[in-house]
């Protein structure tokens, strides 16, 4: 719908969303071998740890996350 | 540890993901999870979402305040907007209660923003505008720790 | 199209990340390029930075305040702080020159502000605190050009 196309245009940080979503998965394949590892859930500094990615790549990288599922969001809206 | 930002913005719908990539860089110094940072950054994107669909519906020019302070482990956020405010806030909040149904809300701002923080209050006058406050805690508190 | 936002923060160096993804985040609906992108985000570390450092030296309970101006695709930033000031602003500017050598500081800070903007201008009172204006044209405007 125009809602999807608005935001992907809209959105300069789709064009950096590869390395975003790549980053993206291995944040999330580390934050559920930690939290399997320890029972509980892993922070951003043990994250950034083990993925070597600094911080702010992460608060980046889960902002693409976010995008994708609210482009999901709006399709079975 | 205490640790304090205010942001003021064009309530323009293209700033909600500005005001929600602000907060939750603010608060990664307080080590959260992904789990606690994606909590507020859904519950700021309700609450900015709101002041510009509902508080300035039809209004030009309006601006949305946010203030943030950290607080030892606690996060304390309100969302202030200078519009048409809120009749009656304890129907606003319920579930599913929408005054927008055209546009496809869905009535569950309210509800998640309560869920996925600790506390919530709304506090609003019918055209003087309207304050979303909120709080969490943030579980981890190894970077307080680390101080000396 | 015309956006705009100011932010105010506590002068603590935990904040300089904070404020650097803030500012991209604000810029990011007009489509930048990663380079441009980058550019904006090492001119606000190297100006936030100076006003933790040099503004604030020693000075508890700083406030440093970020203006935003988005004007068509020219973005204005202001980065202001209500510390010590420079005396000579001339040569405070010069490439390599610090008052902190012992702190590692390379004396690039206004070079690069310099370099990676289009504008730079620097007005500072000792005493009084020091107001650092940028200006920069953000190349791709497609997103302007889809307005209706
Ligand atoms: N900032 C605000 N200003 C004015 N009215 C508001 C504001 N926030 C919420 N409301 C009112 O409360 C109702 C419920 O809000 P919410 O739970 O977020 O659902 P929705 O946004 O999907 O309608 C809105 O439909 C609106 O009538
Ligand atoms: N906001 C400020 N307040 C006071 N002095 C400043 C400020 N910004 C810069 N200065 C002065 O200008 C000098 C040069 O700044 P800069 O080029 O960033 O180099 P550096 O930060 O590495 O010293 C600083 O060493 C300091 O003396
Ligand atoms: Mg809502
Ligand atoms: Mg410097």
């Amino acid at each position: 719908s125009g809602e999807i196309k608005r935001f992907l245009r809209d959105d300069g940080m789709v064009k950096v969303s590869r390395t975003l979503k790549e980053n993206g998965w291995k944040i999330k394949q580390t934050a559920e071998k930690i939290s399997y590892e320890q029972g509980r859930e892993a922070t951003l500094e043990e994250i950034s740890k083990l993925t070597e990615l600094s911080i702010e790549d992460i608060v980046m990288a889960m902002e693409a996350n976010v995008e994708v599922e609210s482009i999901y969001k709006s399709v079975y809206q | 540890m205490r640790n304090e930002m205010t942001m003021e913005f064009d309530a323009i719908s293209e700033n909600e993901a500005f005001a929600r990539i602000s907060v939750a860089a603010f608060i990664s110094f307080l080590n959260p999870t992904l789990e606690e940072m994606s909590d507020v950054k859904t519950a700021v994107s309700e609450a900015v979402t709101n002041a510009v669909i509902h508080g300035y519906d039809g209004i030009e020019g309006g601006k949305v305040v946010i203030n943030c302070l950290i607080e030892k482990d606690v996060l304390h956020i309100e969302v202030i907007d200078k519009g048409k405010g809120i009749e009656n806030i304890e129907r606003a909040m319920e579930p599913l209660f929408t005054t927008k149904p055209e546009l496809n809300r869905s009535g569950m701002g309210f509800p998640f923003m309560e869920a996925f923080m600790d506390d919530l209050e709304v506090i609003s006058e019918p055209d003087k505008g309207t304050i979303v406050q909120m709080k969490k805690k943030i579980g981890c508190t190894s970077w307080i720790e680390d101080e000396e």
